[in-house]
C-alpha cells in the first residue's frame, strides 16, 4: 500500500461516503468534499519527495503491481514518474479549488454534485498513474461519467446537448483506442505498459509499419479528440459554456491534459516510427489549431466560449511541442500542460465568479467591473497576462520552450505558431477591456461585490503558482526534463533500429500469428 | 443401436436439473387448484425459486461429472453446465422481478411460474443437447412456454398481438430450421452433432448442400437470437409482452439459442466454418447496425430495449463469427453479463411502468432520479453497462468479444462494432438525460417504493453487473475452461 | 407402377396445396390441407413408412385438422375480406420463386445422386422398428415430448380458460 | 558581488508595497515609497558604478562586462537560461538614463498626479515599469532582455489605459500592447534562431561566437536574426510600419508619456540593436535596412508632426522621428552615436513632455494648441525650460541635441550622402514643428479665455485638474518645475558628456572624415531655418499657415490625417481578421462545416434509424416476407462463400 | 407421351417437398385469415416430414421417421397453443384478419 494507492483510492472512498450521506443536509456534503479533497491534496504532496533533490530517480516511484484479472492478465499496475507527478498534483490541487468554487453556486442536488466531483478526481488521478494499458482505458472512461453528469445536471441552458456531445465525441474516439489496446495485447501478450515498451525496445515485439501506423492512429484519434486538436474540437466550446464552473475548471485544467498526457506517455514511446511519420501532419493541425482557435476566440461574444477556444489554441502549442521530438519541445509541452491547467482553470474560475454575480456569460453584459470590484479586476488581469504568455508568469516558459523546440525542426510552423501568441494578446486583452474597463452601469455596480474571503482563498494559490512556475521553474522542471530525456532517448533508439517491416516479406513474418 | 439401452444412474444425475424443474412445474400446476389467487402469488414465487436453486445445485453437481447421457442425446460438458446455470439464474431473477407485476395486474401466479419453469427446462435441454432432435424439442418447449408467457395477460390486446406475432413467426422460422435439419440428416445420415461433424470432415461430403442446410438452420436460430434480418419480430413482441416477460425473453431464450447456435455451428458445422463465417460476419454487422440505429428513434422504452437487445445479439454474433475458443468464452461471458444487465433494466422498467404498463415512454422517466434516486442509480448502472463503460459487466463483455474478434483477424468487424457501440451510447444516454437532467413530471408523482422481491432482483442484478465489471476474472475463467474447442 | 402412384399422389398434394393458398375461405383451405396430408400419407407408404403413414392420417389429418376445423367453426370464420395489400403481397411472388428456385436448384444440381424409389425396398418403417427406436435410442426425446405436450396443455388452459381471478 | 539585483528589485519592492497596500496608505507614504525606491535604485546604480571605477578610472574600467548569476531560470536539455545581470559600458549609460530621468519624472508625477484617482495604482505601475526597464538593460541574456521587454510593454499598456473609464484610453493601451506583440513576434523568432545557431542565449557566448565569424557573413540566418531583432526593435521603438501605437499612447498621463514613451522604453529598441551590434555587423544587408527604416521613419513622422494640433501628439511624432534618427545612426554603423542620441533625447524629450504636462496642467487639461497662446507670462519657468528643450531638439549648438544629431548625420553622410540630405530636411522640419508648438503655446493672443470654463469639465476624469479648473493659468508647483529645471540643465549641457568616447571600447569610434566640417553648418542651418519659418508663420504673419493649407489641400489633408495609416491598417488587417474570423471561421467553418459534420453524422444516424424502423410495419405478413428474404440472402451468401465446391 | 418409367428418382420426392414447402410459405405470405396462415405452417411442416421420410428411405434408416414423428407431435402441441392464442386474439378484436393485428409497430 504505497502513498500513491492512498491518493488514488481516497477519492473513491470519499465518493462512496458522499453517496451514503443522508439526504437533506446541504452543508455536510460540502464540508466532506472539501475535507476529502484537501486531505488528498495534502497526502499527494508527499509524492513529490523522491523527485526532489539532485538526482531524479530512474523509473517509476510508488509502484504497486498486483493482479486484477488473471486471464487475460490485467494488472493493477500504477506508478509515478516525472511526467505524471505534476499532473497528479494538479488534479489534487484543483479538486479542492473546484469544491470551494462550487460552495455557494451549487444549491440543488448538492450531495450528488460533490460526489461526482470527487469521483471525477478518482478517474483523473487513475488516468495519470496507470501503467497498464487496460487500467488506463478503464480510468479514461470512468472520468467520462461524472463529467457527463456534472455538465448535464448542473449546467446551463443547452447542457443536455453539450453533455451528450461531450460523451459521444469522447466515446467515439476511445473505442478505437480500445481496439488498438486489444490488438497490442494480442501481439505482446500483456497489457502492461512497461513490458510492452521493453518488448518493443528489445525487438521482441516488432510491429509492421502499417500496423504501427494504424495503432498510432487509433490511439491518436482518442487523444486528439480529448486534447482537442483541430478539427476535432467542437465539443469543447459547448461543453465549457454549458458546464458549471467547477466542471469547466476540471475539464479545462485536467481532463484536456488526459489527451496530451496520452500523446507523451503512449503515442510517442510506443509508436515512434509512426509518430515520426505523422509528425508533419500533426504539427500542421496543431498550428492550424493555434491560429484558428485564437481567431475564433477573438470574435466570441460569450466569455466561456472565448476561453474555451483559447484552450484550443493553447493546447495546439502542447501538441506542437510533443511532435517536435526535441528536449525543449517536450519539456515545454509538459510544462505547458501544467500552465494551462493553472491559468485556464483560474480563468474559468474567475468567469464563474462573474457569473455568480451577474448571471450572464455574455461579454456585453459586463463593462466597468474594475470600478466596483478592483480586486477581482486585478486577479483577472494577472490571470489574463499569464494566459497571454507574459514573461515571469507560467505560460511564457512553456510557450517559449515549445516554440524553441519546434523551431529546430520546423521553423515555418514556429513562425505561424508565434502568430498565435500575438493573437492571444488580442482576444484576451479585448475581453479584459470589454469586461473590466469603462464605466460601470448602475445595475452592474450594485451586483458586483468584490472578492469574498472564499474567493480569495481559491485565487491566491493559483496566482502564487503562476508566478512561481514562471520565475522559479527549477522546482518543477527537473523531473519533467529527466523523464522527457528518457522518452527522447528511447524514441531515438527506436528510430535508429532498422525496421524490419519495410520489406514485405519481413512484415509478413512479423504479422504471423 | 447403442448397447446401453437402459440409462445408468449417472445419466439420470446428469439429467437431474431438468427432472427437478419438471417436478417443480408439475407440483405448482397441481397445487394451483388448492390455493386462491392471492396465495398463489405468495407461495409459488418462493417455491419456484426453491426449485430453481435445487436445479442449480443439481446442475453444478452434474458439472462435476461431465459426460454424455441417454444414448448421446445429451452431453453435459462445461459449456452445457455454464448455460444451464445461467438460464436457471435468469429464471430466479425473472421470477423475483415479476412478483410485484403479477400482483398489480391481479394475475394468477400458478401457471405463470410453471410456464417459467418449463421454459427454463426447455432451455436447459437445449443447451445440453447433443442431438438435433433434442435441440428441436427443447427449443419447442422453451418457445411454446414463451409464446404463452408473451400473451399471458390474455385480456390485453397488446399481449395477444405479441403472442400471435411471436407464435406465427416463430413457427414459421422453426419450419425453416426443420427443413435444414432434414437436409443435414439426408446428407450425413445422422442428427447427432458429432456424427454430422465426422461426416462433413470426410472428403466426399457434399459441402454445398451442407452449407445450405446450415443456412436454413441459421434462419431458425437467427430468429430466436433476433439476428438481422430475422430480428423484426423482436421489437413488437417485447413491446407487447408483459414487462417482466420481455425481460425474460430478451435474455433466457436468447442465451439458450446462442448456446445451441454456438454448439451446432462450432461442432457440427465446424468443418465448413469458412462457408458460414462470411455470412455470420454480415449478419453480425447488420444486427448491430439495425439494432443501434433503429433504437435511436424509439420513444417507448420497452421497444428501445428491444432494439438494444437486437444490437447486443449482434455483438455476440461477432464472437460467433470468430468461432474460436476465446470467441466462445467471450460469448458466454457476454451473455452472462447481458443477462444481469438487461434483467435489471427490465426490472426497473417493470417497477416503473405500473398497472397496465401506463408509463413506458422514455419521457415518462423524467426526474426519476429525484423521486427514486436508488432505483435511478441502479438503472444508471445498467445503462452504463449496456453502453459499455468500464467497471460494468457490459464493458468487459464487449472487451472480450472484440478481443476474440481481433484474435481471429476480424479487424474491420471489430472497428465497425466498436463504432456501433459508440452510436449506441446515444440512445442510452437519452434515458440518462431524461432521468437526471429533466424535471420530474406527472409520471413520477404517484410512484410507490418498489416491493421487496423486485428490489432484490434489481439489487442482485446491479451487484452482478458490477461484480462482473470489477472482477470479471472468475466468470471468465469458468467460461474459458468450458468454452467449445 | 411406383411412378404412376407417385405422380398421382404428388399431383393431388400439389393441387390441394395450391388450393389451400388460393381459397379465401378457411374451411376450404383446411379441407385442402387434409387432402395434402392424405396424399402425403400415400407417398409415405410408397417410401416404406408404414407407421408414419398411419400416424399422418391419425394424428395429423385426424386430430390436428379436426381441431382446426373446430376452431374455424367456433369462431365462425368467413371468407376473407378484400383488404388493402401490403408490400409483402407483391414482393411475395418473386421472393417465393427465388426461394423455390434456390431450393430446387440445390436439390437437382447438388444433391448426391441416389437410386430410384422402389416400393418395398425399405421395410424398416413398421411399428416394431419405430417402437424399438423410440424406447431405446430415442427414449429421452420421447419422454421429454410428454413435457412438451404438458406445456402445450398448460398454455392452452392459460389462454383459453374462462375467467381470470 | 555588487548586488546588481538590488537595482531593479528596489522599484519592484516599491511596486509591491504600493500595489498591495497602497489603497490603505496615505499619499505621502505612497510618494515616499514610490519616489524613494527609485531614488535608492539610482543611488545604488551610482554606488555600483563608482565601485566598478567608472567615475574614477575612466578608460580602463569595464573593459569586460561585469556579470552576476543568481539562479537558473529555465533548464532544458542543453539550453540553460539563467537569471543573470551584467553591467558594461552600454548598460551603465542606460542605467544612468533610466534611473536618473526616471527619478526626476517620479518626482514630477507627485505634483502632476496630486489630484488624480488611483494615485497608488499609478505609482505602483510606474515602479513596476522601472523594475522591468532595469531588468531589460541589466539582463545578461536575450530571454531576460525579453522579460524586461515584455514587462515594459505591459506597464506601458497599463499606464496608457490608466484612465480605464475612457474607451479611447483602453483602446490605445490595447493597440500599444498588440503592436508591440507584433514586434515581439519578430524578437522571439530571433531568439529561437539564436538559441538554435549559437546554442545559448547568453550575450557573452552569442556575441563571442558572432565576433569570430567572418565579417559580412553570408549566412542567411544571421541576416534573418538581425532583421527579426529589428522587427522587435521597430515595434518597441515605434518605427515604420509599427509606429502607429505611439501617438495613441499619449492617452496616458503626461509623466508616463515622458518616462515611457519618450525617455526610456521606446529607446529599448535602440539599446537592443546596439547590444546586438555584433550580429548586425555580421549580417549582410541588415544595417542598410535599419538605416533606411530609421530614415524613413524620421522623415515621415516629421511630416506628420507638422500639422498636429494636440501638443502631446506633436511631441509624440517628434519622438517617433527622433527614434528614426537613432536607428539611422545605428544603421550607419555609428552605434555609439545612436546611444548618444538616446541620452540627449532622454533629456530634452522628457523635458518637452514634462513641459507640455506643465502647460496642460496650467490650462487645466487643455491639450489643443489652437486653444492656448500667450502663456509666457503665466508660466515663466515652463516657458524657459521648454525653450531649452526646443532648441536642443532643433539641433542648435551648444545644446545637447546638436551634438548627438550631428554625430548621427555625419555617420549617415559617410554611409550614404543622400541619407544625410534627407536627415537635414527632417532636422529642419523638426525645428519647425517644435517651435510651431512652442510659439502657439506661449506667444500670441490667449485663445483660451472664452472657452475656458467649459473645458474644465470636458476632461474632468481624463487628465488632471478637473478640481481646480477655474481661474487663470498658473505655474506648476515645485515638485513639477524642479525636475523641469534639472532636465533643462541636462538638455543644455548633456551633449558634453562624450558618450561615443565612453563607448569606444565597445563600438568603433566614428571619426569624422576630413573635409566634412560643412556638414555641421548645413544641419545647424536647417534647424535655424526651421525655427525662422516657424517664427514667420506663427509669430509674424499667422495667416500663412491657413493659406498654405488651402493651397496644398491634398498633401495637407494627408499629413493632417497621418497618411491614413491607421485607417489603412484597420481596413487591411484588423477588420478582415475580425470579420473573417467571425463570419468565415466561426460561423462557416466551426459552426457550419465542422460542427455541421458532427451533427450531420448524428442526423444521418437518426435518419438511417428512421428508415430502418419502417421495416417495422406491424404487419405479420411483411415480417414473414423479411424472413423469406433473409433466408434467401443467407443461403445465397453461404453458397457464394464456398466457392462452388 | 414418353413411356412412364417404373420408378421415380428420389429427388422427385424432394422436389415435391420443396414445392409444398414453398406453397406453405406462399400461404403465409398471401392469406389474410390467421387460421389459414397457421395451416400454411402446417403445410410447411408436412413438406419437411416428406423430406425426412424420403431421406430415411435413402439411408435405409428409421431415424428420419422418428424425427418426423416428433415433428407431428410438436405440430399437435403447437396447434393447441396456437389455436388458443388465435382464440384470445379473436376474443379481444373480433377479427381473424391478420393485417388487423398490427397495432404494435413504429
Amino acid at each position: 500500500m504505497s502513498l500513491l494507492d492512498i491518493v488514488l483510492f481516497l477519492p473513491l472512498v470519499g465518493f462512496l461516503l458522499l453517496v451514503f450521506t443522508p439526504k437533506g443536509n446541504d452543508q455536510l456534503p460540502r464540508v466532506m468534499a472539501l475535507g476529502i479533497s484537501l486531505l488528498v491534496f495534502v497526502i499527494s504532496l508527499g509524492l513529490i519527495g523522491p523527485f526532489m533533490g539532485s538526482t531524479i530517480p530512474e523509473g517509476y516511484q510508488f509502484v504497486t503491481d498486483a493482479s486484477w484479472i488473471s486471464s487475460p492478465p490485467i494488472r493493477y499496475h500504477i506508478g509515478l514518474d516525472g511526467l505524471s507527478l505534476w499532473l497528479v498534483l494538479l488534479t489534487t490541487l484543483l479538486t479542492p479549488i473546484a469544491v470551494l468554487v462550487s460552495w455557494k453556486s451549487i444549491d440543488h442536488r448538492v450531495k450528488e454534485f460533490f460526489a461526482f466531483l470527487i469521483l471525477l478526481e478518482f478517474g483523473l488521478i487513475g488516468v495519470f498513474v496507470s501503467l497498464d494499458l487496460f487500467l488506463f482505458y478503464v480510468f479514461w472512461e470512468i472520468g467520462l461519467v461524472p463529467m457527463y453528469f456534472l455538465i448535464g445536471i448542473w449546467g446551463h441552458d443547452r447542457r443536455i446537448y453539450a453533455a451528450v456531445k461531450f460523451f459521444l465525441y469522447t466515446m467515439a474516439g476511445s473505442v478505437l483506442m480500445l481496439a488498438g489496446i486489444i490488438y497490442l495485447y494480442n501481439r505482446a501478450g500483456t497489457f502492461d505498459y512497461v513490458q510492452i515498451l521493453s518488448q518493443l525496445q528489445s525487438g521482441r515485439l516488432v510491429l509492421s509499419s502499417q500496423a504501427e501506423m494504424l495503432l498510432f492512429s487509433a490511439f491518436f484519434l482518442a487523444f486528439a479528440i480529448k486534447v482537442p486538436l483541430f478539427p476535432l474540437h467542437t465539443w469543447l466550446p459547448d461543453a465549457h459554456v454549458e458546464a458549471p464552473t467547477a466542471g469547466s475548471i476540471m475539464l479545462a485544467s485536467v481532463m484536456l491534459k488526459m489527451g496530451t498526457y496520452g500523446l507523451v506517455r503512449y503515442s510517442v514511446p510506443l509508436f515512434p516510427n509512426a509518430a515520426h511519420k505523422a509528425a508533419p501532419f500533426i504539427i500542421g493541425l496543431a498550428v492550424i489549431g493555434i491560429i484558428y482557435g485564437a481567431l475564433v476566440a477573438l470574435v466570441q461574444p460569450n466569455m466561456k466560449k472565448l476561453v474555451a477556444y483559447s484552450s484550443v489554441s493553447h493546447l495546439g502549442f502542447v501538441v506542437l511541442g510533443v511532435f517536435s521530438f526535441t528536449q525543449q519541445g517536450l519539456d515545454g509541452a509538459v510544462y505547458q500542460m501544467l500552465n494551462h491547467g493553472i491559468s485556464t482553470g483560474a480563468l474559468f474560475m474567475l468567469v464563474g465568479f462573474l457569473y455568480e454575480r451577474r448571471h450572464s456569460l455574455e461579454i456585453s453584459a459586463y463593462g466597468g467591473v474594475a470600478t466596483p470590484a478592483p480586486n477581482l479586476a486585478i486577479v483577472f488581469l494577472i490571470t489574463t497576462l499569464a494566459s497571454v504568455g507574459l514573461p515571469m508568469l507560467n505560460n511564457f516558459v512553456g510557450e517559449y520552450l515549445v516554440l524553441q523546440g519546434a523551431s529546430q525542426v520546423n521553423f515555418t510552423a514556429t513562425v505561424f505558431a508565434a502568430v498565435g501568441v500575438i493573437l492571444s494578446a488580442c482576444y484576451m486583452l479585448w475581453l479584459y477591456q470589454r469586461t473590466f474597463y469603462g464605466k460601470a452601469s448602475e445595475s452592474l455596480s450594485h451586483h458586483m461585490p468584490d472578492l469574498s474571503t472564499r474567493e480569495w482563498a481559491v485565487s491566491v494559490p493559483l496566482l502564487l503558482l503562476m508566478f512561481w512556475m514562471g520565475i522559479y521553474t527549477q522546482t518543477f522542471m527537473p523531473p519533467i526534463s529527466a523523464q522527457n530525456a528518457r522518452i527522447l532517448q528511447q524514441y531515438q533508439q527506436q528510430q535508429n533500429r532498422p525496421q524490419s517491416a519495410n520489406t514485405p516479406g519481413a512484415s509478413e513474418v512479423a504479422n504471423a500469428r | 443401436m447403442p448397447a446401453n439401452a437402459f440409462p445408468t444412474s449417472a445419466e439420470y444425475l446428469r439429467f437431474l436439473p431438468e427432472i427437478i424443474l419438471t417436478l417443480g412445474g408439475v407440483v405448482i400446476m397441481l397445487l394451483e387448484a388448492v390455493f386462491t389467487n392471492d396465495d398463489q402469488r405468495k407461495i409459488f414465487g418462493p417455491l419456484s425459486i426453491v426449485a430453481l436453486f435445487a436445479a442449480l445445485l443439481a446442475s453444478i453437481s452434474a458439472a462435476g461429472d461431465p459426460g454424455a447421457a441417454f444414448s448421446n442425446m445429451l452431453v453435459i460438458d462445461g459449456f452445457a453446465s455454464f448455460f444451464r446455470a445461467l438460464v436457471i439464474g435468469i429464471g430466479v431473477l425473472a421470477i423475483l422481478g415479476s412478483t410485484g407485476y403479477l400482483r398489480q395486474e391481479r394475475m394468477p401466479g400458478g401457471e405463470y411460474h410453471a410456464l417459467i419453469l418449463f421454459s427454463i427446462l426447455g432451455q436447459c435441454v437445449m443447451v445440453s443437447a447433443n442431438e438435433l432432435i433434442m435441440i428441436f424439442i427443447g427449443l419447442e418447449i422453451s418457445s411454446i412456454a414463451s409464446y404463452v408467457l408473451a400473451g399471458y395477460l390474455r385480456d390485453d390486446p397488446r399481449n395477444n398481438e405479441s403472442a400471435l406475432k411471436y407464435f406465427l413467426l416463430g413457427s414459421f422460422a422453426t419450419a425453416f430450421l426443420l427443413y435444414g435439419v432434414a437436409w443435414i440428416y439426408g446428407l450425413t445420415g445422422s442428427t447427432n452433432l458429432d456424427q454430422i461433424r465426422g461426416a462433413l470432415q470426410t472428403s466426399a461430403a457434399p459441402l454445398v448442400m451442407a452449407g445450405a442446410a446450415a443456412a436454413f438452420m441459421f434462419v431458425g436460430f437467427g430468429f430466436k437470437i433476433s439476428a438481422a434480418p430475422f430480428q423484426i419480430w423482436a421489437p413488437d413482441v417485447y413491446q407487447g409482452a408483459p414487462a417482466p416477460v420481455s425481460g425474460f425473453l430478451s435474455v433466457g431464450p436468447k442465451a439458450a439459442a446462442f448456446a445451441i447456435l454456438l454448439r451446432v455451428f462450432m461442432t457440427a458445422f465446424g468443418p465448413i466454418a469458412d462457408r458460414w463465417e462470411p455470412m455470420v460476419w454480415g449478419c453480425a454487422l447488420a444486427t448491430m447496425m439495425v439494432g443501434n440505429f433503429a433504437a435511436l428513434q424509439q420513444s417507448n422504452i420497452k421497444r428501445m430495449l428491444a432494439y438494444s437487445s437486437i444490437a447486443h445479439a449482434g455483438y455476440v454474433l461477432v464472437a460467433v463469427t470468430a468461432h474460436s475458443e476465446t470467441g466462445s468464452a467471450a460469448a458466454m461471458f457476454y451473455l452472462a453479463a447481458y443477462a444481469f444487465t438487461n434483467l435489471g433494466a427490465f426490472a426497473v422498467v417493470t417497477y416503473f411502468s405500473r398497472k397496465g404498463e401506463k408509463y413506458v415512454a422514455i419521457d415518462d422517466f423524467a426526474g426519476l432520479s429525484q423521486r427514486q434516486p436508488a432505483m435511478a442509480a441502479m438503472l444508471t448502472i445498467f445503462l452504463l453497462s449496456l453502453i459499455g463503460v468500464p467497471l460494468t459487466a457490459g464493458f468487459f463483455g464487449k472487451f472480450y468479444i472484440f478481443k476474440a474478434a481481433l484474435d481471429a483477424n476480424l479487424t474491420w468487424l471489430t472497428v465497425l462494432g466498436l463504432l456501433n457501440s459508440a452510436v449506441a451510447a446515444y440512445y442510452y444516454l437519452r434515458l440518462l438525460v431524461v432521468m437526471y437532467f429533466k424535471d420530474p413530471g406527472d409520471s413520477v408523482e404517484n410512484l410507490e417504493p418498489a416491493g421487496l422481491s423486485l428490489q432484490i432482483a434489481v439489487y442482485a442484478s446491479a451487484f452482478g453487473t458490477l461484480l462482473l465489471g470489477i472482477f470479471p476474472g472468475w466468470v471468465l475463467d469458468i467460461a474459458t475452461k468450458s468454452a467449445l474447442k | 407402377m411406383d411412378a404412376l402412384l407417385f405422380m398421382i399422389f404428388a399431383a393431388i398434394a400439389v393441387v390441394c396445396g395450391i388450393n389451400l393458398v388460393v381459397q379465401t375461405h378457411p374451411i376450404s383451405s383446411a379441407l385442402s390441407l387434409v387432402g395434402v396430408m392424405g396424399a402425403l400419407a400415400a407417398l409415405y407408404l410408397l417410401l416404406g413408412g408404414e407407421f408414419i403413414a398411419a400416424a399422418q392420417l391419425v394424428v395429423y389429418a385426424g386430430a390436428i385438422m379436426v381441431l382446426f376445423i373446430f376452431v374455424i367453426m367456433l369462431l365462425n370464420a368467413g371468407t376473407e375480406a378484400r383488404g388493402r395489400r401490403s408490400w409483402a403481397h407483391y414482393a411475395g411472388v418473386p421472393l417465393l420463386l427465388l426461394l423455390f428456385g434456390l431450393i430446387a436448384c440445390l436439390i437437382t444440381r447438388r444433391m448426391p445422386a441416389s437410386e430410384n424409389v422402389v416400393f418395398g425396398q425399405f421395410t424398416k418403417g413398421g411399428p416394431l422398428d419405430i417402437g424399438r427406436a423410440l424406447f431405446t435410442t430415442y427414449l429421452l426425446p420421447f419422454e421429454v415430448t410428454s413435457v412438451l405436450i404438458l406445456v402445450a396443455i398448460l398454455g392452452a388452459i392459460v389462454l383459453a380458460r374462462k375467467e381470470i381471478d | 558581488m555588487h548586488q546588481l539585483w538590488l537595482i531593479p528589485l528596489l522599484p519592484l519592492a516599491g511596486f509591491a508595497i504600493n500595489g498591495l497596500f497602497g489603497r490603505r496608505l496615505a499619499k505621502p507614504a505612497i510618494n515616499a515609497v514610490a519616489v524613494g525606491s527609485v531614488l535608492l535604485s539610482f543611488l545604488w546604480v551610482l554606488k555600483t558604478l563608482s565601485a566598478l571605477g567608472v567615475f574614477g578610472g575612466g578608460e580602463s574600467v569595464l573593459e569586460l562586462a561585469y556579470q552576476e548569476h543568481y539562479f537558473t531560470w529555465i533548464q532544458s536539455g542543453s539550453l540553460n537560461i539563467g537569471v543573470d545581470f551584467a553591467i558594461d559600458r552600454l548598460t551603465a549609460v542606460m542605467l544612468m538614463i533610466v534611473t536618473g530621468v526616471g527619478f526626476l519624472i517620479h518626482v514630477y508625477a507627485v505634483g502632476y498626479m496630486a489630484h488624480e484617482g488611483g494615485y497608488y495604482r499609478f505609482f505602483a505601475y510606474l515602479n513596476l515599469f522601472m523594475f522591468f526597464m532595469l531588468t531589460l538593460v541589466l539582463g545578461a541574456n536575450f530571454l531576460l532582455l525579453f522579460v524586461g521587454w515584455e514587462g515594459v510593454g505591459l506597464c506601458s499598456y497599463l499606464l496608457i489605459g490608466f484612465y480605464f473609464l475612457e474607451k479611447f484610453a483602453t483602446d490605445a493601451g490595447n493597440k500599444a500592447f498588440i503592436v508591440n506583440r507584433i514586434g515581439d513576434f519578430g524578437f522571439s523568432l530571433a531568439v529561437f534562431l539564436i538559441a538554435m545557431h549559437f546554442g545559448s542565449l547568453d550575450f557573452t557566448t552569442v556575441f563571442g561566437k558572432a565576433k569570430d565569424m567572418p565579417v559580412e557573413s553570408s549566412a542567411g540566418w544571421m541576416t534573418a536574426i538581425a532583421l527579426l531583432l529589428f522587427v522587435g526593435a521597430a515595434g518597441k521603438s515605434a518605427q515604420i510600419p509599427l509606429y502607429v501605437w505611439l501617438p495613441d499612447a499619449m492617452a496616458g498621463p503626461t509623466p508616463v508619456s515622458a518616462l515611457i514613451h519618450a525617455a526610456t522604453m521606446v529607446t529599448a529598441g535602440v539599446y537592443m540593436v546596439a547590444r546586438s551590434s555584433e550580429i548586425f555587423l555580421h549580417a549582410h544587408g541588415a544595417l542598410e535596412v535599419v538605416a533606411m527604416v530609421g530614415l524613413a521613419t524620421a522623415f515621415f513622422a516629421a511630416t506628420m508632426g507638422l500639422a498636429q494640433t494636440d501638443i502631446k501628439k506633436v511631441y509624440a511624432y517628434s519622438t517617433v522621428s527622433q527614434l528614426g534618427y537613432m536607428f539611422l545612426g545605428l544603421g550607419s554603423g555609428a552605434f555609439s552615436a545612436g546611444i548618444f542620441h538616446v541620452m540627449t533625447h532622454a533629456f530634452f524629450k522628457a523635458l518637452l513632455f514634462l513641459g507640455a504636462g506643465s502647460v496642460i496642467h496650467a490650462m487645466s487639461g487643455e491639450q489643443d494648441l489652437g486653444k492656448m497662446g500667450g502663456l509666457k507670462k503665466y508660466t515663466p519657468i515652463t516657458f524657459w525650460t521648454l525653450l531649452c528643450a526646443s532648441v536642443a531638439i532643433a539641433g542648435i549648438p551648444p545644446f545637447s541635441g546638436y551634438h548627438s544629431k550631428d554625430a548621427i548625420l555625419a555617420a549617415a553622410y559617410e554611409f550614404a550622402p543622400w541619407m544625410y540630405w534627407v536627415g537635414v530636411v527632417t532636422a529642419g522640419m523638426t525645428a519647425f514643428y517644435v517651435f510651431r508648438a512652442f510659439f502657439l503655446a506661449f506667444f500670441g493672443e490667449p485663445r483660451w479665455k472664452k472657452t475656458h470654463d467649459s473645458h474644465g469639465h470636458g476632461h474632468e476624469d481624463r487628465d488632471a485638474h478637473g478640481g481646480h479648473g477655474h481661474g487663470e493659468p498658473h505655474e506648476s508647483p515645485a515638485s513639477m518645475w524642479v525636475p523641469l529645471a534639472v532636465l533643462a540643465v541636462g538638455s543644455l549641457a548633456g551633449g558634453y558628456i562624450n558618450i561615443p568616447k565612453w563607448l569606444e571600447p565597445m563600438f568603433k569610434l566614428h571619426e569624422e572624415a576630413p573635409g566634412t566640417e560643412w556638414l555641421v553648418i548645413v544641419s545647424v542651418a536647417a534647424g535655424v531655418i526651421g525655427i525662422a519659418l516657424a517664427a514667420l508663420f506663427y509669430l509674424v504673419s499667422p495667416g500663412i499657415p491657413e493659406g498654405l493649407a488651402r493651397t496644398f489641400s491634398t498633401p495637407y489633408r494627408w499629413i493632417y490625417n497621418k497618411y491614413f495609416v491607421d485607417e489603412f491598417y484597420d481596413a487591411l488587417v484588423v477588420n478582415p481578421t475580425v470579420d473573417g474570423s467571425r463570419s468565415l471561421l466561426w460561423r462557416v467553418v466551426d459552426a457550419g462545416a465542422i460542427d455541421g459534420t458532427v451533427n450531420g453524422v448524428g442526423k444521418t444516424a437518426r435518419a438511417v434509424g428512421g428508415i430502418l424502423k419502417r421495416m417495422q410495419s406491424g404487419s405479420i405478413r411483411s415480417y414473414a416476407a423479411w424472413v423469406v428474404l433473409g433466408s434467401i440472402i443467407v443461403i445465397t451468401a453461404i453458397n457464394m462463400a464456398g466457392g462452388g465446391k | 407421351m414418353p413411356a412412364l418409367p417404373a420408378s421415380v428418382p428420389l429427388s422427385w420426392y424432394l422436389i415435391l417437398s420443396a414445392i409444398l414447402f414453398s406453397l406453405g410459405v406462399a400461404g403465409f405470405l398471401f392469406r389474410r385469415n390467421i387460421i389459414t396462415v397457421f395451416m400454411s405452417i402446417e403445410l410447411m411442416l408436412n413438406a419437411v416430414n416428406l423430406s425426412f421420410v424420403t431421406f430415411s428411405y435413402k439411408l435405409k434408416q428409421v431415424d428420419g421417421h422418428i424425427f418426423s414423428f416428433f415433428v407431428m407431435v410438436v405440430a399437435a402441441a403447437e396447434a393447441a397453443v396456437g389455436l388458443a392464442i388465435i382464440l384470445t386474439v379473436f376474443k379481444n378484436r373480433q377479427t381473424l384478419e391478420i393485417d388487423e393485428v398490427s397495432s404494435l409497430k413504429n
